[in-house]
């Protein structure tokens, strides 16, 4: 890292909206908020609308023959990331409660997050 | 029954070419035929003989060639689309062949089924 | 008629294109992403449920599984594999996806 | 084109769904369309959801620096094109009437639509 | 927070995202197919209109023309080009781009 | 003020880098400095040499290069996303280079905003 950025500490935060698989950016998302460890910023998650199946526990994707990714959103305390926000609304419409989640979470409502959002340096969303 | 498929999206950032490739060889193991495969918008990225992805994950362009070969399916970029997107004879990859929009009408002309995959 | 619907009912609405223009005597085949439309409690499924006394409904078992949702589907889908699919497409007249 | 095709006639529909500039698909399936006019097929060209918005009158492009490609529409005529139906649900959802359209359409309703494209032989879908 | 909006209030829901969450104080900036949800008529009008009461809300003018929708704007967006965009990400603390 | 842009998709299919450009040039135009253009997803494919589009259609990639050139923006392809895709040094176009996805995250910490750009 160059002499500049030493001692600079932002907020980022990762926004998923989009489900697994149909697409690619949940994976490629998710690679990038691995690296963002590396750089000791201070890294947070938010899952809305369909971002939050990213979570669903149970995925099996053999019979699609695409790698299954859930996985590493349980090594990511591994990698200091620790706050992951759910977005209440978008978990109740589509019938889904924490427990179907596979890592443990701080569920909000839009009003929380949107109030969070609101403190962030920069805002990457996938 | 003869197949014919339409791919309009590039490999690993939509699902398309996946299904796409589920479908056709899910079609030939029971017997059906597989025609033509035309790949056009993003599509005609699944030709690039240039994709390296990592070692744990499928090999989407390899597996078309494969298909090729072994199936004698016909996999047609369409040229408009191949230059707008960068996709020449220059990085295509091997059973794929570059010609007009007009194979994926005769396509629909002379299969029983044209089926679409993309985004 | 099959129509094949790809994308999640929350994210697009391509699925509700599908069941205003799809006609009775056709079927619904839900891949990829619209595989989420197939299961309970979804804000779709009310939707979903009322094409159902109109049109046979099916969903990919390969997408359902992917996602973590094949014990949540809605009573009345029909589950295919990639071989189901095919025949579909083999049984029905003609077919359109709905990108 | 190949001797076996020599006096098939197919009912070929193109389906446009997609708003314009935003992305291609709009365009490339105009491609798509014109390319169809040499084969004598049954050619028909349906309007719906976002897909109305493409015959929209009065498009400038200049400021996006892309090609206005809605001329094209005007021409297809031309090519013995003639049938465009345009679904009345979608354009009622957006506030549009046929004389805000840029060439004359027949505008069905939902259903009828739904009768014309069982009639089909092929449906392509942009 | 400047909160970026680039698609149909049709064809995805992220324009419903932004609406949820944007916090007052904020500003939404519809570009590409999202200018869409900025004219007459549109089914999404009555949901701008009520946003509009919290947050301002501006559209690219180069992408409204490009669409021909320029004389169809609702009453209260504010157009900007490509420099008022640029204006509207400086003034602006954050920005988040609702893809 | 120093403006980073993240381009999340390939050109001509998506408007995303038409905008990105525009947003580009007006930031300059206005005396800001756009220190980087980061490339990920399908946005690796702004950066193959191979595009030809129509006659009467804008170049999207050597606008960008001439952007690179003439404004020194850095125009950064992510690695493993242009694995992915089949874009690598063998038909990168001039002005881009190909680096980690760090450089993203760097171009976050060091301008005032980033900017994205997507479907």
């Amino acid at each position: 890292m160059e002499e500049e950025m030493s001692g600079t500490i932002k907020k980022f935060m990762f926004i998923n909206r989009k489900a697994p698989y149909g697409t690619v950016y949940a994976l490629e998302g998710l690679e990038v908020v691995l690296i963002s460890a590396a750089f000791d910023q201070d890294v947070s998650l938010t899952f809305a609308d369909d971002g939050v199946y990213q979570l669903r526990k149970g995925q099996h994707t053999k019979g699609i023959d695409v790698k299954n990714f859930s996985p590493t959103y349980r090594a990511l305390e591994g990698y200091d990331i620790e706050k992951l926000y759910v977005e209440k609304e978008s978990l109740d419409a589509r019938g889904l409660t924490e427990d179907d989640l596979l890592v443990p979470v701080e569920v909000l409502t839009s009003a929380e997050i949107g109030a969070l959002m609101d403190e962030q340096d920069v805002v990457i969303s996938f | 029954m003869k197949f014919a498929i339409l791919v309009n999206e590039g490999p690993y950032n939509h699902q398309a070419s996946d299904s796409a490739y589920q479908f056709a060889k899910a079609a030939i193991d029971k017997g059906h035929r597989v025609s033509r495969i035309f790949f056009y918008h993003d599509g005609v990225n699944n030709a690039t003989r240039l994709t390296e992805p990592p070692q744990d994950d499928r090999h989407i362009v390899n597996r078309w060639t494969k298909l090729a070969e072994e199936q004698s399916v016909d996999l047609v970029v369409c040229v408009a689309a191949a230059l707008r997107r960068g996709l020449v004879e220059e990085n295509l990859a091997p059973g794929f062949r570059i010609s007009g929009l007009g194979q994926l009408v005769e396509a629909g002309i002379q299969s029983d089924r044209l089926v679409t995959f993309g985004d | 008629m099959l129509h094949i619907v790809n994308k999640s009912p929350y994210e697009r609405n391509s699925l509700d294109g599908c069941l205003r223009i799809a006609k009775k005597g056709g079927a619904i085949l839900l891949i990829e992403d619209a595989v989420y439309a197939a299961t309970k409690g979804n804000a779709a499924e009310a939707k979903l449920k009322s094409a159902m006394a109109n049109l046979p409904v099916y969903a990919l078992s390969a997408d359902l599984e992917a996602r973590g949702m094949h014990e949540s589907v809605i009573d009345g889908v029909k589950l295919v594999d990639y071989a189901g699919f095919v025949d579909l497409v083999a049984e029905n007249p003609n077919v359109q996806s709905w990108l």
